[in-house]
């Protein structure tokens, strides 16, 4: 099968109707937003140009790569289309990206496209884009700020998205937070390098052929803020909720039995993205692993936004 | 070349092909909704949501067997919920002894799992139904009858009638890398490059897909300009929904309603 | 009587400061069928947009008695029909009728007055069973024909295609220039098929270099091999 | 000696049930210069594609001396180039360089090795300035060229072409024919182009509906109107 679902869309069923509504009523809020701030900037252009992106995108996720033994790996698209277009636009075309997944292919459900699109659409794009302008302002407009800024743009997205998920899953009882967060954190840390290095691809071939179009997205002055602080504030919160979720995710017992769970429910969680297993590390290990990255994703997070707010006082 | 592969509608001579797709839309939400509100452990109710859909899948003509198989797409993420089986508290059902650890199973928590498998399986079936059923075309115009924006709308065609353009694109280009990718002809040495060039080759791919698809809107704009575009999306008015219409709306909506109120009267 | 199509002293250039146009000056006399030839970037799709303010040069461009100017453009557009080489960048609508449908609607037109000009637009291109179809599954020469079809919707009175057998296998082509003779309209055409020109056009233009280096019966161009050798053009 | 493409009993049928290919036989001798020619649809895209294995039907394929199964793919792949139709898929690195030297990186040559390569196909298409250019911004002739230069620097020894001609201006296409006799390969060429069918390719095989129906001096099938006519071609 060409086209394999990635583990990010949440289909039906697994949400709590509250949590998928409060979703629905967010992502309506800010794509009613996005869609003013798409026509004010692209005015009559914006049809054609965000229809066939969203369509790029779309084609894009089919690309891929073998990693090693017959698995490979792929793209989402959400920072590449930040970068190149803008928070706005970015919002638009993953929104169309991921309904149209839901209604053709069933590739996430219909009650829980809300809650897709905020992953996808809306927490990707602010990472992203939080993650691309703060590394963009530290290099000063080098290329290296592309490339690396591009990483970690498409890297934290990832991840990031992926602890909504779980998140989002903890809350509506579905899945227990002290499992779902390390598991879907720890799958998409290794899926984000792949994403990671692909974006980085993508940029070098628009940085040779076309790069006036890394500009257009720059063009989003006041609301652009608005996408940044919203990054920041989402990274920061996935970040310390998470492991806190995942620390107390029903009362005290879960210590005694926490090693017993990961070890029983990896099993299956690795199963579930067969592509993705990495042969070699023990479950144990990887648990480590996982909290040590958590922990650096904080520190990096804050790392970051001090130095951007040390620049902006200098400056 | 044809991608009809991607394009999930079945043509069938059927009243639930034949039947207005707003209909269709809108009974297909109502029922997911249905699904989602459902409290578990309300197995008769689940059992006559079930009998809903699969009577949908029959009067279809797509066949029970075709709807199961595309809805097993979903049959992954239930393993998602596996674990809950074991978090939640309530009467201990069975204890599986691992290593040193000893998990408990609890009625409660097999109770909720298999209410969200249920709840998945029986979405993903409508979902699958409506789109076998119904031409994305259709679909669109019934998402424009429930009130998402034109604009909105207007994206979601333009990306459905290019998705098999740029796919297609995608494809060849991937052909064309599998046609150069070639081993060596020194014995012993390994082919492929490193997994970071590969995994940038790819981003090449997609960084040329993504220009074309922009240089492409470019021409579509143009194109669109020249037969008059001027930034409004418009369309022909929908024919208005016809008597029976209404009533199987209505019918359809107090069905569901009942369904709850009985749902929650009983195992709320 | 108005000429279909005059073109005085038109230049152009792109905001790159690529000079497209140079000094073009054009007349087609209703009914005309008209070539317009030359080599890659020679100037002839810069050409085409102007027919229709979609790019605005320098010069005065008047088309069916109308000077293209901003207040002209709608009526401009509906009297100039563009057909563009590829055909996917034309369909750009869910199904066939709604791209047929595209242009009448957005001249404003009642929704029974768009239906019957869809209808007759579809029967002109002999794909009436076409209607309801989606516009991936049909094969280039089908795709070339419902491009057409969207256009002729929009009942013009010039009729302006660029490439229209590029890429076409010789039955789709030749069923392609059959249509065109067929097509009352004055017509002007861009092509690299000097075949298909020599057969359905009989007066010709040749571009260079932004600028008109010919113009005269397509019989007598011909015959010139030295002229075409120099606009790198073969005769075949 | 081996042939370097033998074809035995191929049949294909796409998974929508499409039959593509109905027994097909064909033996191309080292050196040879072959032209693939039929309506659209005959099958032809589909036979090229068995070539390297990105297809597989049932029936035996022989390439150098080796059938192409799983195990041969990537010593087939080396020995068989292909050039699509449409340069812009071939062409996905930032610069020209990139995008030759993907095949022999792939194959995991030696720097040195990959530099020399790279440099002795771009001299062969006469390209050698154009390296460190980005693709992107060539015109459709030079990014045909490069497209085979992509294939060339693996040095194979079957150069498999898909209508090379296809969306080429005369100029363009006239380089392209001189540059490809120039090539000593061996040589399969999918065409619409009868003009340089018979200018470069002096054996021709005619597809239609998945089966070949005429295999012989191109010279000599030229002259058969009533066969070309039957199977949607026409001379030129
Ligand atoms: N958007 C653009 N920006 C800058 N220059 C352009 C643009 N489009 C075309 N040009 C340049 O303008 C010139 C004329 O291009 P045009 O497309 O009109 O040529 P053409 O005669 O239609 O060629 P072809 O036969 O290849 O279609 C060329 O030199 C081309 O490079
Ligand atoms: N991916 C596909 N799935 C199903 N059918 C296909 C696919 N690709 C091609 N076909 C069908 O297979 C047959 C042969 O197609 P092929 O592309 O080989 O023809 P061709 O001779 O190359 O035509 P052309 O001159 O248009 O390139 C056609 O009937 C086509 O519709
Ligand atoms: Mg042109
Ligand atoms: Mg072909």
């Amino acid at each position: 099968m060409l086209y394999s679902p990635a583990p990010m869309h949440i289909p039906d069923g697994f949400l709590s109707t509250m949590v998928a509504v409060i979703l629905w009523v967010i992502t309506i809020g800010v794509v009613g937003y996005a869609l003013r701030r798409v026509g004010k900037d692209l005015g009559e252009r914006q049809v054609p140009l965000m229809g066939v992106l969203a369509a790029a995108i779309f084609a894009g996720q089919m690309l891929n790569f073998t990693v090693a033994g017959g698995t490979s790996g792929h793209l989402m698209g959400a920072a590449i289309a930040t970068i190149l277009l803008g928070p706005w636009a970015a919002v638009i075309v993953l929104t169309t990206v991921v309904g149209v997944q839901a209604l053709i292919f069933q590739d996430g459900g219909l009650l829980a496209l809300g809650a897709n699109i905020f992953n996808m659409g809306i927490i990707g794009v602010a990472v992203s884009y939080f993650v691309y302008r703060s590394v963009q302002k530290l290099s000063g407009g080098k290329t290296w700020g592309l490339y690396v800024g591009g990483f970690a743009a498409a890297w934290l997205s990832i991840v990031v998205a992926a602890l909504a998920v779980a998140l989002q899953l903890a809350l509506s009882g579905t899945s227990p937070a002290n499992i779902a967060v390390p598991a879907m954190g720890g799958i998409h840390m290794l899926i984000g390098i792949g994403e990671g290095l692909i974006t980085v691809g993508a940029l070098a071939f628009v940085h040779a052929a076309r790069r006036d179009l890394l500009h257009i997205g720059e063009a989003a002055p006041t609301g652009g803020k608005a996408v940044w602080v919203g990054g920041l504030v989402i990274a920061l919160l996935l970040a310390v909720l998470s492991p806190l979720a995942s620390a107390h995710p029903d009362g005290l017992e879960w210590v005694a039995e926490q090693k017993g769970f990961l070890d029983t429910a990896q099993q299956p969680l690795y199963n579930l993205i067969p592509d993705y297993v990495f042969p070699g590390i023990s479950n144990e290990a990887l648990a480590t692993i996982v909290a040590g990255i958590v922990g650096t994703l904080i520190v990096f997070g804050v790392a970051l936004g001090l130095a951007f707010w040390r620049r902006r006082k200098t400056a | 070349m044809h991608l009809h592969f991607l394009d999930p509608y079945q043509p069938r001579n059927s009243p639930v092909h034949a039947l207005d797709a707003r209909l269709k839309f809108v009974l297909t939400l109502a029922f997911i909704l249905t699904v989602s509100l459902t409290p578990a452990g309300a197995w008769p109710v689940y059992i006559l949501l079930l009998a809903l859909v699969v009577s949908a899948e029959v009067l279809s003509g797509l066949g029970i067997g075709y709807v199961q198989k595309r809805a097993l797409l979903a049959l992954p993420f239930v393993l998602a919920a596996l674990p809950v089986i074991f978090t939640l508290y309530g009467r201990p059902l069975f204890s599986l002894p691992i290593g040193g650890w000893t998990l408990t199973a609890s009625v409660e928590g097999l109770e909720r799992f298999v209410s969200v498998a249920l709840k998945s399986w029986l979405s993903m079936q409508a979902a699958v139904v409506l789109a076998a059923a119904t031409q994305f075309p259709e679909l669109l115009q019934a998402m424009r009858a429930v009130g998402i924006p034109r604009l909105l709308v207007a994206m979601f065609g333009l990306m459905w009638r290019y998705l098999f353009v740029l796919v297609d694109e995608a494809l060849r280009l991937m052909r064309a890398r599998a046609a150069r990718s070639a081993w060596g002809t020194e014995a012993g040495k390994r082919s492929g490059g490193s997994v970071a060039w590969r995994a940038r080759v790819t981003g090449g791919m997609a960084g040329s897909l993504f220009l074309r698809a922009f240089e492409r809107s470019d021409r579509i704009y143009v194109a669109m300009l020249a037969r008059g575009y001027d930034g409004e999306v418009r369309a022909l008015p929908l024919p208005p929904l016809r008597a029976a219409g209404w009533f199987l709306l209505a019918a359809g909506l107090t069905l569901f309603g009942l369904l709850l109120i009985f749902a929650y009267a009983f195992w709320g | 009587m108005h000429h279909s199509i005059e073109i005085e002293h038109l230049s152009f250039s792109y905001p790159d400061g690529h000079p497209a146009l140079r000094d073009v000056s054009l007349r087609i006399a209703p009914g005309e069928k008209v070539a317009l030839v030359g080599p890659n970037g020679a100037g002839k799709s810069t050409l085409i947009l102007h027919l229709n303010g979609i790019l605005r040069g320098e010069g005065r461009v008047t088309v069916c008695g109308l000077p293209v100017e901003e207040k002209n453009l709608g009526r401009v557009r509906a009297a100039v029909g563009l057909v563009f080489q590829n055909p996917d960048d034309q369909l750009f609508s869910p199904t066939v009728f709604d791209d047929v449908a595209f242009g009448p609607l957005y001249q404003g037109l009642p929704p029974a007055e768009v239906e019957r000009r869809v209808t007759s637009a579809l029967a002109a291109v002999k794909m009436e069973a076409y209607a309801r179809r989606v516009s991936h599954h049909l094969s280039v020469g089908e795709k070339k024909r419902i491009a057409i079809a969207t256009v002729l919707s929009m009942e013009p009175e010039v009729l302006v295609l660029d490439e229209p057998t590029a890429g076409l296998d010789p039955r789709a082509r030749r069923g392609l220039i059959h249509l065109l003779r067929d097509l009352p309209m004055t017509m002007l055409v861009s092509s690299h098929d000097l075949a298909m020109v020599r057969e359905l056009l009989p007066r010709m233009v040749i571009m260079d270099e932004g600028r008109i280096v010919a113009d005269g019966p397509t019989a007598e161009l011909m015959k010139d091999e030295q002229l075409l050798e120099a606009h790198g053009l073969e005769k075949m």
